[in-house]
């Protein structure tokens, strides 16, 4: 297992080398450097203006001369200074950026999956029956909407018409405007509580399995629930800023729920064919023949070996968040990562594109070795073979 | 990584033309191929969802192919017609009368308020009986099925034009996708060692990229074209992800017996490529020239929609050009958004729905027991 | 319900009486299961044989009620203890699933998820079918002593199915199916893809616990060596009929429909009487479209003309045994084998 | 049995190794359970410790104004909330990080307003005003031996909101910034630094004319220093308006930075302003917000007429006049302020989502540079409570030549194509409204340099007379045809189209106008395409290629193997442009800004003397021959400009809102703002 491990963890170093390399060289190719265009189209700017501006940013150096610099800083842990934003780190950029991109997908990421799991084990015990076709239909429908265009009708119709969410955003002014912490810092502290919540939940759940008797097991599993969960809400109602967790998680619910109509489609669509395939191993027959009901042979046996590319799925497209970021952080006014990585490549802003792509290409690579793991743990079949 | 797995299967069987030696090969595949076409024909027959998708792509198909026969045919006039320099300005007038208080407004067609008057750069006193012109976008009416856009050009006629657009890119975007997913794929697998690591890696770097981003930066390159954009992504598809799934279907196929025979018959590795394992790769590789369309379409209209695109016309485009404009989320000049989004919506989901109509045929682990 | 063993040893458990059982698919009915009856006694063990496709599996499915989708009953009965199962609902049929009848899979590899530990996979069905409920260490020690008396070290429950050998996991089957102490245990290809040793090994630890547990079990096989080794009593099957059926030694013997005796003819035999070996010729019959008659007709060395028309009956000719052929005397004896 | 998930199915083996294994799992439970703990008891400190952040910070914050406005209680009658919709994000609080490297025109709407400055220009008519200093007109100085010595005597009553003077030290502190640290952009626009003639290439001059150095002789009399006599554009509308800062407050954080870089990225949050707001606090894409802070202004009176003359009425009722004098309409009355207790930008995500805000009542005015898009009149008309208002932008689109290169060399050739070009048809009839003709690079609302007797080719003509006048002017310039092109009165259109157009023998290849495609800029994407057809009407083997900007810029401001292009751009009030734009010294191939390599000797010599003159009606008089030349010579076609609209609610009570660019050219009169109710 190490000497495997160890294997991917050089081809990952090596693969981002070339992929650092190779965004870069693309970076650096898009005709005309829109920093120095911008400089020069300003005829208020005197030569040595823009030759200084060039030149703090410096790209007065030949690019060989400026790919080396800022790969040395780069792998010393120096992102360097945006060009667009000039001095702001591009660490900084990412500090603020990051935390609503997260707070935003692992909300939405978790109810893609959960619906579209739900949603794909249903359609799959349902084959060839009526409502199948239906429910299809409206998935891939809502999988292949152009997503843009969708979620701008359902603000239209939700935060315009019906008043029922703001439009966009993720604070309103008004109440945060004497606020005694950061978004960022609410985001966080909202992010880490749930986090804390399911872990407490799920370790308490994995614990009780070692209890002997049924109903202990039974009752410490209840007791997580109620503890967890009620927690949860003691520690919040009892907050003094409930108010700002509130209005952030106001702002979340359109975005949400506008993800989790376009992404669970996929999700479902990944869970019926595996389902379906599943479901004509001998296995779940095996299972019917216990006297399993329909609903344990359907979680325990058929999904739970279905959820294998689910999961996987899951895992990659946590590597893509930033990317996908782009369309849904411009539609919701939800300034995040994807926003960032956007205007840094309109604005050619290499340091700044060249972290969020490093960024991406981390998660990536991270995500795959994730997924290769996450196999492995859920199939106990590669974790024999991996090894080897 | 994909739902799709490679099917177990081929649908050809390998050793078919052994058995048809006296006739022309050509001849034997025809008649394969009608053999087989009926028989699946007939299963995506059942297969309702693949036949509303290849409804919709066929109603699309005929939109496009419309326009240059209007054009031909002197139904639509050029001058009025044409999507990039066509408009309508035949005036249309409307009497009104300049009213003081907006509440005032009883018909907001034939009447209209000061404030209004004076934003639209008029001089009238309170009282005035006044003709104004009334201007793009039109709503739908008989000369313009789908109405006008804000410069005064017709949206069916835009919508025609970005349905031949949106087949042009998917189709050449799935073309040059699968044409190198299976090429490369099948090589992959026959060869493996250093050419399989080679490819795969490769693959794997670019799905490591930020897509859309690319797509960016590519777009950047001076004056990039539909047809670049088409072959872009057909570049990334074809050596990425779908180069993968091809792959582990033609290491499926490259363990069938048939392989090995040819390969003991001393068959020339490229001939063994070529025509035992790519055409067994085949029926998938046609799957998921469905995907690629899909994928490829809905790629350009986001990047139209950002306005990064330097294209005449296109679904993307219309939407973009409707929200710099303003009229987005304006539901009284629904005619600019509704078409277009819906019909990326409808043609991409058109032919996601085919290609798993086809799925289920060519899908052994799908097939109805 | 555990205890109606000991009504009677003669009332049989299990009664099939006149079941009829089509597949429906697009292109017509499939009669997969045709006025079939047999029944099992408490110890006894009933060996039902035939030629793949001749709805062997469709009886075992049957007597669980898990048959495909599109099948349906046209006919007949099940009787489980004198209660019919084609007349229960889903749930009352789940309570009777493992705990009154268990099935040992063929194939065993797929019998097993993949996923989940093997002894996680059998106190599944402990956990709803054993009352009380037993605890975890409960379950856990008679899991080990299941696979202790199946030949397995109790340690190898924490194992997954890949880890097992085949002959292992066949022998873990086996205690899944005893595991909730079943009437009935339904062995349906119990040693197929398994090397000749361990089915050897297989099918006396089957007859070895059968034995001290006293269960009845139904041996379901293609392989006529395997059912004349097991079982007391059996049936031949053909394209979905009950050719004949009898004492288990009788037919071996003396098989008197020519099916089975063809069967016979085409299998060697150590322990049997040597004969001479004769093909089975041709193909069993499109169940779709089933020839007119005795459905065997086609492939009939001892064909006539009724048999072409009439289909024969179900007929006793004595000790229990019965055929379905109207020339069962023109059969000869196994031993002659058939002339040319 | 329900569908209870059992995570407990995995089984351990309890009773063999439970002694190892099982406390394992509940340390690490216990371990959950205190980081819970850890996280909440973090949390609490957070919330104890809020209070106090809060507590100072609007104890500082609190402005004690001359208008009594007191930000605890509830706005008084005329402490109101401005509150603002802005679409991009704020990226710098630091007004020298704006001023150098984020300029951004939202930068500016949040911290333009600090700055103090010498000589300034008055809303909306850009008249040029004693700001800080004493005379109504910028001395003019005097030689003093190679140098040129401007002193310019400073009030002594201004303040900044802190209550610290506002005196000549803190001019002499920005310049000296500005110069030792070695900021850039756009402090260098409007700080003319002298730089030295390098002896290396002897045959440029370097030495162009700049600011030596900037001194307090005392505390409110400033000395300018220049190494020659600066005209116009380098002292009235320079270096006279530079922004100045407070060195109390900036002094100690220059002398702690090492480099231009980190004083840069230092925070700007509690600079005292010279505007009547503070900078308070901003959520970084959210929001951010500017109080009401003492002003020494407040209360003064300022009447603007329409011939830009300026009547002002300081604090204490003295009465001063700047700019000309008084008569005609007055086209500004505005009392400064600030009446608004607070400037609240919000940031949307975008135009869509700006006016939902404006129309669901969430701010008064949305601040934008681009101006409201044609299709949001109907929504915003809709509110009664909106009002609209439109001005034209202060900018221009243009179709470039590049005269370097046959046939565009050609002046008929150019004239020609100029004819052709139907402006009035473009902007009525195809841009519909959005798009305002335009004749001059000076356009009419800059009233005191625009020219107003320069017509454009053949201005007014049909289509069919714009096609006989460009015949003719080709045919006048030698062209010859082998097909000549003809008007079809039948069919309203050229038939047949002009063939094998050619001068002197020599045909032309096939040219291309490069455009931003209709996803960057609807306007000249179809601008171009009438362009590619008219051209080809006559002849002309044109085509549009719509383009990526940046491959434009690219393009046209380096190598010169393009033909035509159309960009655009955002000018100024002062019209120095014209002569970056043209003269023939700023050749676009030498990284100057004449990107049609615009080379006549007359327009040479009206720029020189028009970077000389010191007096503003010699220097109009230029501009309008300079503007003369321009529209015969036709190295540009200036094609259009875009109206600006702007929408706010209508309790805001602006001191105008007519003027070039509108309410956003002056950040929204955020000091003199109203609100009516």
């Amino acid at each position: 297992m190490g000497r495997y491990v160890f294997k991917r963890f050089i081809q990952m170093v090596l693969l981002f080398l070339v992929f650092f390399a190779l965004s870069w060289i693309a970076l650096q190719a898009i005709p005309g450097n829109s920093i120095e265009q911008q400089l020069r189209l300003n005829p208020n700017l005197p030569p040595e203006a823009i030759t200084q501006a060039l030149e703090r940013r410096g790209l007065d150096k030949p690019p060989i001369e400026q790919f080396w610099i800022y790969t040395k800083d780069f792998f010393t842990g120096d992102l360097g200074v945006s060009w667009s934003r000039y001095p702001q780190p591009v660490s900084s950029l990412i500090a603020e950026r990051l935390p609503r991109t997260v707070m935003l997908f692992s909300v939405a990421l978790l109810f893609q999956y959960l619906v579209g799991f739900q949603a794909g084990k249903y359609l799959a015990w349902r084959r060839n029956k009526r409502g199948e076709m239906a429910i299809t239909i409206a998935g891939v429908s809502l999988f292949t909407v152009f997503y843009p265009w969708f979620g701008l009708m359902m603000i239209l119709l939700f935060a315009v018409k019906l008043g029922w969410v703001p439009t966009n955003g993720f604070i309103v002014e008004s109440i945060w405007r004497d606020a005694p912490l950061s978004a960022n810092r609410m985001m966080m502290t909202m992010f880490t509580s749930l986090m804390l919540v399911t872990a407490f939940i799920g370790l308490t759940v994995w614990a009780s399995a070692r209890l002997d008797r049924p109903s202990q097991r039974r009752m410490v599993k209840l007791g997580a629930w109620v503890a967890g969960i009620g927690a949860f809400f003691v520690y919040w109602l009892t907050n003094d800023n409930l108010v700002y967790a509130k209005d952030i998680a106001v702002h979340l619910v359109l975005p949400v729920s506008v993800l989790t109509m376009v992404g669970f489609a996929g999700v479902m669509l990944i869970t019926r064919t595996s389902m379906l395939e599943t479901m004509k191993e001998d296995f779940v027959l095996t299972a019917r023949a216990k006297g399993l009901t329909e609903a344990m042979v359907r979680d325990r046996h058929a999904a739970r070996t279905a959820l294998l590319p689910v999961s996987t799925s899951l895992v990659l497209a946590v590597a893509t968040v930033i990317d996908g970021g782009i369309i849904t952080e411009s539609i919701f006014g939800w300034p995040g990562m994807g926003q960032l990585l956007l205007a840094s490549v309109v604005a050619e802003d290499i340091p700044v594109a060249l972290a969020a792509f490093s960024f991406t290409g981390i998660l990536a690579l991270l995500g795959h070795f994730a997924a290769d793991v996450l196999y492995g743990v859920l199939d106990p079949r590669i974790r024999v073979t991996s090894q080897g | 990584m994909d739902t799709l797995q490679a099917p177990e299967e081929s649908e050809i069987p390998g050793d078919v033309e052994l058995r048809l030696q006296h006739e022309p090969l050509w001849r034997i595949r025809v008649r394969l191929m009608q053999k087989s076409f009926k028989a699946n024909w007939k299963l995506f027959k059942r297969n309702k969802v693949g036949v509303v998708g290849l409804v919709i792509i066929i109603m699309f198909a005929i939109l496009g192919i419309a326009q240059p026969i209007l054009f031909a045919t002197g139904v639509w006039d050029k001058r009025v017609y044409d999507v990039r320099t066509g408009n309508d300005n035949r005036e249309r007038i409307a009497e009104m009368t300049v009213v003081a208080n907006v509440d005032d407004v009883v018909d907001p067609n034939t009447q209209i308020d000061r404030r209004r008057l004076i934003a639209e750069g008029k001089n009238a006193e309170i009282g005035d009986v006044i003709q104004r012109e009334l201007k793009h976008p039109w709503p739908p009416d008989r000369n313009h099925l789908l109405g006008t856009d804000p410069n005064g050009s017709d949206i069916l006629s835009q919508l025609m034009f970005g349905a031949r657009a949106a087949f042009g890119l998917g189709l050449l975007a799935a073309t040059v996708t699968v044409f190198i997913a299976t090429t490369v794929g099948s090589v992959a697998a026959y060869f493996g060692g250093w050419v399989d690591s080679f490819f795969m890696r490769f693959a794997d770097l670019l799905l490591m990229l930020p897509i859309l981003a690319v797509l960016i930066v590519a777009s950047s390159f001076g004056r990039f074209k539909l047809w670049h954009l088409a072959i872009f992504l057909g570049l990334l598809g074809g050596f990425g992800g779908t180069a993968i799934v091809l792959k582990s279907q033609a290491l499926s196929v490259k363990v069938k017996p048939f392989i090995d025979a040819a390969r003991v018959a001393g068959g020339n590795n490229w001939r063994i490529v070529t025509s035992h394992l790519i055409p067994n790769v085949m029926p998938l590789s046609f799957l998921y020239v469905m995907f690629s369309v899909t994928g490829a379409i809905s790629s350009e209209a986001v990047l139209s929609f950002l306005g990064l695109l330097n294209i005449d016309m296109s679904w993307g485009l219309m939407i973009n050009k409707t929200q710099s404009a303003g009229y987005l989320l304006n539901p009284s000049t629904w005619w600019l958004i509704v078409p277009a989004g819906l019909a990326v919506t409808l043609l991409a989901g058109a032919f996601y729905l085919a290609g798993r109509g086809m799925d289920e045929i060519i899908n052994p682990r799908l097939r109805n027991r | 319900m555990t205890d109606t063993r000991e009504l009677s040893n003669d009332a049989p458990i299990l009664d099939v009486r006149n079941l009829v059982m089509h597949y429906r698919t697009e292109k017509g009915d499939v009669s997969a299961i045709e006025d079939v009856s047999f029944s099992l006694k408490a110890g006894e063990s009933f060996g039902l044989v035939g030629e793949s496709g001749c709805g062997k599996t469709s009886v075992a499915m049957a007597l669980l009620q898990l048959q495909a989708e599109n099948a349906g009953f046209e006919g007949g009965e099940i009787l489980l203890n004198g209660k019919d199962l084609l007349l229960m609902g889903p749930s009352e049929m789940r309570s009777h699933r493992w705990n009154d009848i268990s099935m040992v899979f063929q194939g065993a590899m797929n019998a097993w998820n993949p996923v989940h530990k093997v002894g996680a996979q059998i106190k599944e069905a402990m956990d709803l079918h054993v009352k009380p409920q037993l605890s975890h260490s409960e379950s856990r020690e008679r899991i080990g002593q299941l696979f202790e008396m199946v030949g397995l070290d109790p340690k190898m429950m924490d194992r997954y199915p890949h880890e097992f050998s085949g002959g292992m996991r066949q022998r873990a089957v086996i205690a899944m199916a005893l595991s909730c102490d079943p009437q009935i245990i339904i062995a349906d290809e119990p040693t197929t893809a398994l090397d000749v040793i361990v089915q050897d090994q297989i099918l006396s630890e089957l007859k070895k616990i059968q034995r001290d547990l006293g269960m009845s079990i139904l041996y379901i096989s293609h392989d006529i060596a395997v059912i004349a080794e097991v079982t007391d009593r059996m049936g031949v099957m053909y394209a979905g009929k009950m050719v004949e059926t009898g004492p288990t030694i009788d037919i071996f013997h003396n098989p008197k429909h020519p099916y089975a005796f063809l069967l016979l003819s085409s299998t060697p035999s150590i322990t049997g009487p040597r004969r001479k070996l004769a093909p089975l010729e041709g193909e069993p019959p499109n169940l779709l479209d089933p020839p007119d008659g005795c459905r065997f007709h086609p492939r009939c060395p001892f064909v006539t003309d009724q048999c072409r028309t009439e289909e024969p009956p179900l007929a006793d000719i004595g000790a229990g045994h019965k055929v379905a052929c109207w020339n069962w005397e023109s059969v000869p004896p196994l031993s002659e084998g058939l002339r040319k | 049995m329900g569908d209870v998930r059992k995570i407990d199915e995995i089984l351990e083996d309890m009773t063999v190794r439970s002694s190892s294994k099982f406390p394992w799992r509940f340390v690490a439970l216990l371990a959950v359970l205190a980081m819970i703990a850890a996280a909440c008891g973090g949390t609490t400190a957070d919330t104890t410790a809020a209070p106090d952040v809060t507590d100072t910070t609007s104890g500082t914050e609190t402005p004690d104004t001359t208008m009594g406005t007191d930000d605890t209680t509830p706005p008084s009658v005329d402490g109101f909330e401005y509150k603002i919709a802005v679409i991009e994000d704020f990226t710098t609080d630091n007004f020298w990080t704006y001023l150098d490297t984020d300029n951004s025109v939202y930068n500016g709407y949040l911290l333009g307003g600090q700055a103090a400055a010498v000589y300034t220009q008055v809303a909306p008519n850009f008249t040029l005003a004693p700001s800080m200093a004493l005379d109504a007109v910028p001395p003019i100085g005097a030689a003093d031996g190679d140098n040129w010595v401007i002193s310019v005597p400073l009030r002594e009553t201004l303040t900044w909101s802190d209550g610290e003077a506002i005196d000549a030290n803190d001019v002499a502190f920005t310049f000296n910034t500005v110069k030792d640290l070695g900021l850039g952009g756009n402090w260098l626009g409007s700080i003319p630094l002298a730089t030295d003639d390098d002896p290396e290439t002897a045959d440029v001059d370097e030495s162009a004319v700049g600011l030596l150095s900037v001194e307090a002789a005392d505390d409110f009399t400033v000395v300018y220093t220049f190494n020659g006599a600066p005209g116009l554009p380098l002292w009235q509308y320079g270096a006279a308006q530079f922004a100045v800062m407070p060195e109390h407050f900036w002094g100690p954080i220059v002398a702690s930075s090492a480099d231009a870089e980190t004083f840069e990225a230092s925070s700007g949050e509690g600079a005292p302003s010279a505007g009547g707001f503070t900078y308070t606090t901003r959520e970084e894409g959210a929001f951010a917000r500017l109080s009401a802070a003492p002003y020494y202004d407040t209360g003064a009176r300022t009447v603007v007429y329409e011939n830009g003359a300026v009547e002002y009425t300081g604090p204490d009722g003295t009465l001063e006049n700047y700019g000309g004098t008084p008569e005609g309409e007055v086209v500004s009355d505005d009392v400064a302020g600030p009446f608004a207790s607070e400037v609240v930008f919000t940031v949307t995500g975008g135009q869509d989502q700006a006016v939902l805000a404006l129309t669901e009542g969430e701010v008064d005015f949305w601040l934008t540079p681009l101006g409201v898009q044609r299709g949001f009149l109907d929504r915003i008309l809709a509110e009664s409570d909106l009002e609209v208002i439109t001005n034209p932008n202060s900018g221009f689109r243009y179709l470039s030549f590049n005269t370097r290169k046959f046939p565009m060399s050609d002046t008929s050739f150019r004239q020609a194509m100029a004819c052709m070009i139907d402006k009035e048809f473009m902007a009525n009839n195809v841009l519909q409204g959005v798009a305002i003709s335009l004749d001059t690079t000076v356009p009419p609302a800059n009233a005191f340099w625009h020219n107003a007797d320069i017509e454009a080719q053949c201005a007014g003509l049909t289509q069919e007379e714009r096609v006989g006048a460009s015949i003719q002017i080709l045919k006048d310039g030698g062209w010859t045809w082998t097909t000549d092109p003809e008007w079809n009165a039948d069919n309203l259109d050229v038939i047949p189209k002009g063939e094998g157009l050619s001068l002197n023998g020599e045909t032309i290849g096939d040219l291309s106008v490069l455009a931003p495609g209709p996803g960057y800029d609807p306007l000249r994407a179809t601008y171009s395409l009438f362009i590619e057809d008219w051209a080809q009407d006559l002849g002309i083997p044109l085509s549009a290629e719509p383009t990526g900007f940046n491959v434009i810029v690219e393009k046209v401001f380096g190598p010169t193997d393009w033909d035509m292009y159309i960009l655009g751009w955002g000018t100024g009030v002062f019209p120095d442009y014209v002569v970056d734009f043209f003269e023939s010294s700023q050749d676009s191939a030498e990284g100057g800004f004449n990107t049609p390599g615009f080379n006549n000797a007359e327009f040479d010599a009206l720029a020189a003397e028009f970077k000389q003159a010191t007096d503003l009606a010699d220097a109009q008089a230029l501009i309008f021959q300079m503007e003369a030349i321009i529209a015969e010579e036709v190295p540009y076609v200036v094609l259009f400009t875009t109206p600006v609209l702007e929408a706010f609610r209508n309790n805001l009570d602006f001191p105008f809102t007519t003027g070039l660019g509108g309410i956003q050219q002056w950040n929204g009169s955020q000091v003199s703002v109203k609100s009516s109710q």
